[in-house]
């Protein structure tokens, strides 16, 4: 069991391009880390240095006490798990499991009884004769797994090692893979794509774009307190809901004005973010999570509260909730820094979302109670929890807090 | 690799097909069987001519029927027990083809064998490191190859002559001079072939190999080279075949009857006696055949699958 | 197939090292034998180089892997052509391939002649009472002589013992015999006996001795021969020979470089140039043509015969792929037995008479439907760009096909020297091997060089075309 | 370390194997010695049985050791020019035609026999390997071709005429019976056709003055050629010559009785005595000159490296002495079934084909030794396959015209 630590880690590949910038990170011993971006935004690369399959331009990476940049990979006592599984199509399952620990010249006895516990670990035991190719895609990822795990590595790494599940078994193996972490405890480093993925799974969440490292906090903290609108668009599906605003005083607090609506902050928001009063006359980034938006006509209590109002353009039911898209007034966030964090929308969408920022409109999501009976072309009046609002600079792109 | 996994999913799409009336799928198929049949005769006609001169009683090269009118197996005999001289001469032509045939067996299959291996440690070379010199190191490679060889051959027996003289062992006249110098066109089109089929094996089982302890060395004998048996095959037999073929240098290295290789023998054998050795001479053509023809059996599977399937998915 | 342990690596690893080195260690104490340095500072070196790629990490990665094939390749392939390319700036052909040291000796030996109504001598070696070498002769006539360094002595003929024409004996002198002529060669064969002026009575073996006398001496002022006839001075002409101002030639010459000689005649010589550019059509289009049909043919084949689930499917292929294993070079002699047009199978069985080899179109045809049934089959199985220029290259420069098939014939009426048939590689080796004087290898390395550039420069062209360099990436 | 321990085993196997190679060594290459002289003569398998006994009995009287190796005999000329000094032969077996390639390369010396020992050889033998007025080698077999005629089937002609009624009249009776088996084929043999090309005038070298081949003279389209050639024209009308027969089929069909008459020479000895045929050997009866064939003459030659290797007096001595005279040459008969070149030997010749092959040679023409010779061969015998491959064929007249101008040329630009 072993930390893990970046210092100042540059990668600068030989065709000149650089995919990792500075990068200074720490994993605590048996934590379970995710290093989530959006693609190229050097999360692989990072974690291939780790293993020792890329070269480490500058600066260093320890593992344990043991600064490894110079160490092959089979020194650096580390298994990785390959996106693709990379399992030996002509090995059997049981061969592939074994592989390493036989390169390793471990005991005959030893590599069967470790086998086996991985097999039964995993619920691989009646298919450890098998080839990779007699296996569903869910079995050659626990069979990876195994090769992983079997050896009892200081470090596991794992790189997209469900993206090429479907849907439900990506949920189910997320869950194993969480289980078997927690049992073994074994410090791990996990890449993906996929920020619900990432939420569900690590202690901690790294967020990298462009080969820097925006923020690593918890899931709650990424979610509830974003650093910047990069942050604050990538996590949270649906996506964080950003507005032009400008601050102005009024009656000693503080309204955000969207267009011809305005929403009050609250005192204590205010002063949990005392630098906004300073952007008073300007203009910000307002954020509001579609949890914060609840259709006012279902609301029996405090119904009174600020309000937005807008027209509803689709809505999505989810049987629990309904997803209400409702345009309203206001120039929409279009930064690059949003637009890259904005992974799941797609090239259509985003040409959409510039279209309506010139005419001024933007869509909201609300994520409104099923009883809501809100449909497409209603007039719907928005309550907003303004509890939890976000603020951004727009030109920094970061969160507005202390002076 | 197992039998048994391959055939099974060969066969698998097929099982719709079996299920159809015979009678039908030979009405959908039947210009299939016709191609192939006029391609079986062009291509058997000179074999099967062959086939007839072996057993026919009749020594010539034209003339002779394509049906033998009297079987036997004198030609065959007299390849490896010799002929009588019905004069009461000294016998000048001794039985050396059990000879030929061993020498072009070592031969053949030394060099099939190293060079898949040296073709094989080049291909890894370009198709998994990034070094300088890579993309040219390649295209010299291919153009290399294509200067005519057939001037070489003369520097190629001074050399020979040259090294003998301090290692006998590789000189003039012997098997492994010979295959040595095969082996300078181990690195050709062959390496180009294998990198092809390198690259489409996913460098991430090598890295992963790597990750749970491999050296470079163990990556590529323990991951690498199984997985590309396919490719493997296919060059050993070229180059099996590619060697048995070999004349103009194997008849400028080797001196001497016992040591010839099938073709220097064999032609040697009909160049000095004409047509009086056609007979025997079809039947050595025929014997020849069989080590390819067999070898190509035994591979056809890995040759097919490393042709057609190409990729090697996890 | 299990996990691979690794110790089979590490075996062949120190296997490999052990035989490099020893064979290093022993090579270079036999060239430390012969006195040969320079060889041994090259192989000591190399053999550091190949340890230190080996024993050394990292770095020399992909080297560790290229190093073996690159060493057959450089040895047996590079080194093969270097020697090719050099010889092309040589005049390396019949009656130039000795140094110049060894044809002026082999135009002394060769300028003895006998002298017009000299004598024959029966010869006896045999020593003085001092030792000294000398000769007891015999002429037809009976007359007997000693002949010593300063000239020749007639003695009686009594002295002299004669047996079986033979002398056995000679008074006063010890005559050699039997096994002690074995090792009198270094001074019997050096020895002459003047007669005056350039004549000198020389032996011719052991029993016979002629006179002869030089018609040529070699001056070394004017680096040259003067015929002691009439005086012509045949001088070293910078190309190889000793020539006299009439353009006649003394025989041997040597071997030397002449620059870009080769390659001028090529340019100028309207009887290497004509044909050559002929030729290099016929080429082209024999070579496209059997890449293109064994193409088609091939893919042909593999469309009809993929059908899954095809019966005799596997018959098919194991069938069509038995004249592959038939060494091909034997099956061209099968070809030509079974195209001739008279007597051969194909014309008897289809009740043709087809001039399969004597025409000179249909030879062509021939040419390529035989080159046609020899690379389909293999290429049945593969079907990829690099390879199909590979094949290209390969079938430019098929020299076997054409040699055993037609041998470049039949002749065309108007060229000397190209059959109708002939491609560039073989019409290289006829005017190479069969030129008017023997053997040019100069001219016929000069020819080689631009067949490579030939050759190249096409496929390097369609490799671009067609992206096969894309494999690079 | 690890690392440590597998470069201390790798070196230990690295100095181990070396040492033992050191060690398995064979003496230092064999150069320091001052034993007795030794002789290397290269020859075919075929005549090494009787070189093997006449030199070492030859050098058993001389104390000479006499080293007889095995050269396949199509490879002894070129690697002659190749070998290096130590590893050369003293004496070599040859074929009269490389004579002036071997002269002209400077690798072999001039030989002077006694005029008893030149007596008992014809003069062409000497002239075939002579070049530029010197002799190189000592003949010992001579060979050509005969006409082998089956004398179940035809008559043995006289003349030419009566040859050429015969064979026509044995062709007409049946439609896949020749005329006469004599081989071309697509390259041509202008060797087989040699004695038609004489018969009609026809030669390839004139001499210069010395009695030297001048390959400035061609002969090959020369007036009396050209005007009897028509009759080549004549021959191909009456398929009488058909250059679509190859050796196999020309050898095939007179073997089956197909062809009554054969041209050929003593390599087919074996076949023609088991056969069961009665045959007879003659010379091509006269056309309009002696149909002479081409004569090939074998011989011994001393080499240049003799004299390096300190053994010149010996090699002449067994050469121009030994070899020539008449018991090794009887030897060479038995073992290579030629006609010996030495006369004393060739009256002792007690095999009747041999005999006959012997005859029909009489007055014949060694094949031109001088290296332009290269220049020739193709072209003549193309000329002879355009003549002669029935309808659609050159003229004769055209064919051996432009076959001229082609050697011509070719020779001018070597």
């Amino acid at each position: 069991m072993a930390d893990v630590q970046f210092r100042d880690v540059d990668k600068v590949y030989d065709n000149g391009v650089q995919a990792v910038f500075s990068l200074s990170l720490q994993i605590q011993d048996g934590e379970f880390l995710v290093l989530v971006g959006p693609s190229g935004c050097g999360k692989t690369t990072a974690l291939r240095m780790v293993a020792g399959l890329e070269e480490i331009t500058d600066g260093t990476i320890s593992i344990g006490d043991r600064v490894v940049n110079d160490l092959t990979p089979k020194d650096r006592d580390i298994a990785m798990v390959f996106q693709n599984y990379a399992l030996y199509p002509h090995l059997s399952v049981g061969d592939n499991i074994a592989f390493g620990l036989r390169l390793r010249k471990t005991p005959k006895k030893t590599v069967d009884e470790r086998v086996q516990w991985a097999a039964r670990l995993l619920g691989l035991t009646p298919y450890l004769d098998r080839r990779p190719k007699e296996l569903s895609g869910g079995q050659r990822q626990r069979v990876a797994m195994g090769r992983a795990i079997v050896r009892q590595p200081q470090v596991f790494l794992m790189d997209e090692p469900l993206s090429n599940l479907d849907a439900k078994l990506r949920v189910q193996m997320r869950a194993e893979i969480g289980r078997i972490q927690r049992e073994l405890k074994t410090t791990t480093i996990y890449v993906t794509h996929d920020q619900t993925e990432a939420m569900t799974m690590g202690d901690h969440v790294a967020v990298m774009r462009k080969g820097e490292l925006q923020q690593m906090d918890t899931p709650q903290k990424l979610y509830s307190d974003p650093k910047n609108l990069f942050v604050a668009s990538f996590i949270g599906s649906p996506s964080m809901n950003l507005v032009e605003a400008e601050i102005e005083r009024r009656n000693g607090g503080l309204v955000a004005k969207l267009a011809d609506q305005e929403l009050a902050i609250p005192a204590e928001v205010a002063s949990l973010r005392p630098a906004l009063a300073g952007y008073a006359g300007r203009k910000v980034a307002l954020g509001i999570r579609p949890e914060q938006l609840e259709d006012a006509s279902i609301v029996r209590d405090g119904a009174d509260g600020n309000r937005l109002r807008g027209r509803v353009l689709l809505t999505e039911a989810l049987g629990s909730e309904l997803l209400a898209h409702v345009e309203l007034s206001g120039r929409p966030v279009v930064t690059d820094d949003v637009l890259e964090g904005a992974v799941e929308l797609e090239d259509a969408m985003l040409d959409d979302l510039a279209q309506k920022a010139e005419e001024e409109r933007t869509t909201f999501v609300g994520r409104f109670d099923a009883e809501s009976e809100v449909r497409p072309d209603h007039i719907v009046d928005m309550l907003v929890d303004t509890g939890k609002l976000q603020f951004f600079d727009l030109e920094t792109g970061t969160s507005i807090r202390a002076g | 690799m197992s039998t048994s996994e391959r055939v099974a999913e060969v066969t698998v799409p097929a099982v719709a097909e079996r299920r159809q009336p015979k009678r039908r799928r030979f009405a959908q198929n039947w210009w299939r069987h016709a191609v192939a049949l006029i391609a079986l005769v062009f291509a058997l006609f000179p074999v099967a001519y062959v086939l007839s001169a072996a057993f026919n009683g009749d020594n010539s090269l034209s003339g002779s029927s394509l049906i033998p009118r009297h079987v036997t197996f004198d030609n065959f005999r007299t390849l490896f027990v010799g002929q009588k001289n019905t004069t009461g001469h000294a016998t000048f032509q001794n039985a050396h083809y059990a000879s030929w045939f061993a020498n072009s067996m070592i031969v053949a299959g030394a060099t099939a064998l190293l060079t898949v291996l040296l073709g094989a440690l080049a291909a890894y070379a370009f198709s998994r490191f990034r070094f300088r010199g890579r993309r040219l190191g390649m295209l010299t490679l291919l153009l290399i190859h294509m200067f005519p060889q057939l001037l070489a051959v003369l520097a190629i027996y001074l050399i020979v002559l040259n090294v003998g003289d301090i290692f006998h062992f590789i000189g003039l006249n012997t098997l492994s001079a010979l295959v040595l110098v095969y082996l300078g066109g181990a690195m050709g089109v062959n390496t180009w072939l294998m990198k092809g089929f390198f690259d489409t094996i996913p460098s991430e089982l090598d890295e992963s190999a790597r990750v749970d302890g491999a050296t470079p060395a163990q990556v590529f004998w323990g991951v690498v080279l199984p997985l590309a048996a396919p490719v493997l095959a296919v060059i050993a037999l070229i180059s099996f075949v590619a060697t048995l073929n070999e004349f103009v240098i194997a008849s400028v290295v080797l001196e001497t009857q016992h040591k010839f290789t099938l073709p220097v023998g064999l032609w040697q054998y009909i160049d000095q006696k004409y047509s009086e050795h056609w007979g025997p001479f079809a039947a050595g053509v025929l014997i020849a055949a069989v080590p390819a023809a067999l070898l190509f059996a035994f591979l056809q599977r890995y040759i097919v699958q490393g042709l057609t399937q190409g990729a090697v998915k996890g | 197939m299990s996990a691979f342990s690794g110790t089979v690596g590490l075996a062949l690893k120190i296997a490999f090292l052990s035989i490099v080195n020893a064979l290093g260690i022993w090579a270079a104490v036999v060239l430390i034998d012969h006195h040969k340095w320079r060889a041994v500072a090259v192989l000591a070196a190399a053999t550091a180089g190949l340890d230190a790629i080996y024993l050394v990490k990292r770095w020399t990665l992909p080297l560790k892997f290229l190093i073996p094939g690159t060493i057959f390749l450089l040895a047996f392939h590079v080194v093969p052509v270097a020697y090719t390319v050099n010889v092309a700036f040589t005049n390396y052909s019949t009656g130039h391939i000795l140094s110049k040291s060894e044809a002026i000796a082999g135009i002394k030996v060769n300028s003895l002649t006998e002298v017009e109504n000299g004598k024959a001598y029966t010869i006896a070696p045999a020593r003085d009472k001092g030792g000294h070498f000398l000769l007891v002769l015999r002429d037809d006539s009976g007359a007997t002589f000693i002949g010593t360094k300063d000239g020749l002595r007639p003695i009686p003929r009594s002295d002299v013992t004669v047996s079986d024409g033979a002398i056995t004996a000679a008074r006063g002198y010890r005559v050699l015999k039997g096994t002690e002529l074995g090792s009198l060669d270094k001074e019997l064969s050096t020895f002459t006996v003047p007669l005056g002026g350039d004549k000198a009575i020389q032996p011719q073996g052991f029993d016979t001795a002629v006179v002869l006398a030089p018609t040529l001496r070699y001056d070394p002022k004017a680096d040259g021969f003067v015929r002691l006839k009439d005086g012509v001075l045949f001088k070293d002409n910078n190309r190889g020979s000793f020539v006299a101002a009439n353009g006649e030639e003394l025989e041997p010459g040597w071997k030397t470089y002449v620059g870009t000689r080769n390659f001028s005649r090529i340019a100028h010589s309207s009887l290497i140039r004509d044909p050559f550019l002929k030729v290099f059509v016929w080429t082209l289009v024999f070579a496209s043509l059997v890449v293109f049909i064994s193409f088609a043919l091939g893919l042909l084949l593999a469309i009809t015969l993929n059908k899954p689930g095809l019966s005799f499917q596997r018959t098919y292929r194991a069938l069509l792929v038995i004249p592959f294993a038939v060494p091909a070079f034997l099956s061209l002699l099968v070809w030509q037995g079974l195209l001739n047009d008279d007597f051969g199978v194909v014309n008897r069985l289809f009740h043709t008479s087809i001039p399969w080899l004597f025409d000179p179109n249909w030879a062509r045809v021939s040419v390529i439907l035989v080159s046609v049934w020899l690379v389909t089959l293999p290429l049945l199985l593969v079907a990829v760009a690099p390879l199909m220029i590979a094949s290209f290259a390969f079938n430019f420069n098929n020299f076997g096909n054409i040699y055993l098939l037609t041998g470049g014939g039949p002749a065309l009426g108007n060229s000397p020297v190209a059959g109708a048939t002939d491609i560039l590689i073989s019409y290289t080796y006829k005017i190479a091997f069969a030129a008017g004087k023997g053997q040019d290898y100069g001219l016929a390395s000069a020819l080689a060089i631009i067949i490579f550039f030939v050759v190249a420069t096409i496929s390097a062209v369609s490799f671009t075309r067609t992206k096969a360099l894309e494999n690079l990436a | 370390m690890k690392v440590g321990r597998r470069l201390a085993i790798l070196l230990a196997v690295v100095l181990a194997a070396s040492l033992t190679l050191i060690g398995g060594r064979a003496t230092p290459a064999a150069h320091a010695s001052a034993k007795a002289a030794k002789l290397t003569i290269w020859v075919d398998n075929v005549q090494k049985p009787a070189v093997d006994k006449i030199a070492s009995a030859w050098g058993t009287r001389r104390g000479v050791d006499v080293n007889v190796t095995f050269h396949a005999f199509g490879s002894i000329r070129d690697d002659l020019k190749t070998v290096k000094t130590e590893n050369a032969p003293d004496v070599i077996v040859a074929a009269h035609d490389w004579t002036g390639d071997l002269a002209a390369n400077g690798l072999v010396a001039p030989l002077f026999p006694t005029k008893a020992i030149k007596k008992q050889f014809p003069a062409y033998a000497l002239n075939a390997f002579s070049y530029g007025g010197k002799l190189y080698g000592a003949p010992y077999a001579l060979e050509n071709v005969g006409l082998v005629v089956n004398t179940r089937l035809v008559k043995v002609p006289t003349t030419f005429a009566q040859f050429e009624k015969e064979a026509l009249a044995f062709k007409h009776k049946s439609a896949d019976n020749i005329a006469l088996a004599v081989p071309q084929g697509s390259g041509g043999d202008a060797y087989h056709m040699y004695p038609f090309f004489s018969g009609l005038g026809g030669f390839v070298f004139g001499s210069g003055k010395n009695g030297a081949l001048n390959p400035n003279k061609i002969g090959v389209a020369n007036k009396t050629f050209l005007k009897n050639a028509p009759l080549i024209d004549k021959w191909n009308r009456e398929g009488l010559i058909n250059s679509k027969v190859d050796y196999g089929t020309g050898k095939n069909a007179w073997l089956k009785q197909k062809a009554a008459f054969w041209i050929t020479g003593p390599w087919e000895t074996d076949a023609l005595k088991a056969s069961g045929i009665p045959f007879r050997i003659i010379q091509l009866p006269k056309i309009k000159f002696r149909s002479v064939p081409f004569l090939g003459v074998q011989g011994m030659m001393v080499t240049k490296f003799a004299a390096a290797h300190g053994v010149a007096s010996l090699a002449k001595d067994l050469v121009a002495n030994e070899m020539m005279k008449p018991s090794f040459q009887l030897d060479l008969e038995q073992a290579n079934l030629r006609y010996p070149a030495n006369i004393v030997a060739g009256k002792r010749v007690s095999d009747p084909v041999l005999k006959q092959f012997g005859k029909a040679g009489i007055g014949g023409v060694p094949m031109p030794n001088i290296p332009q010779m290269g220049s020739v061969w193709a072209e003549l015998g193309g000329a002879w396959v355009k003549a002669t491959k029935g309808p659609g064929a050159t003229p004769a007249r055209v064919a051996f015209a432009t076959a001229a101008r082609n050697i011509a040329a070719k020779i001018a630009g070597g």
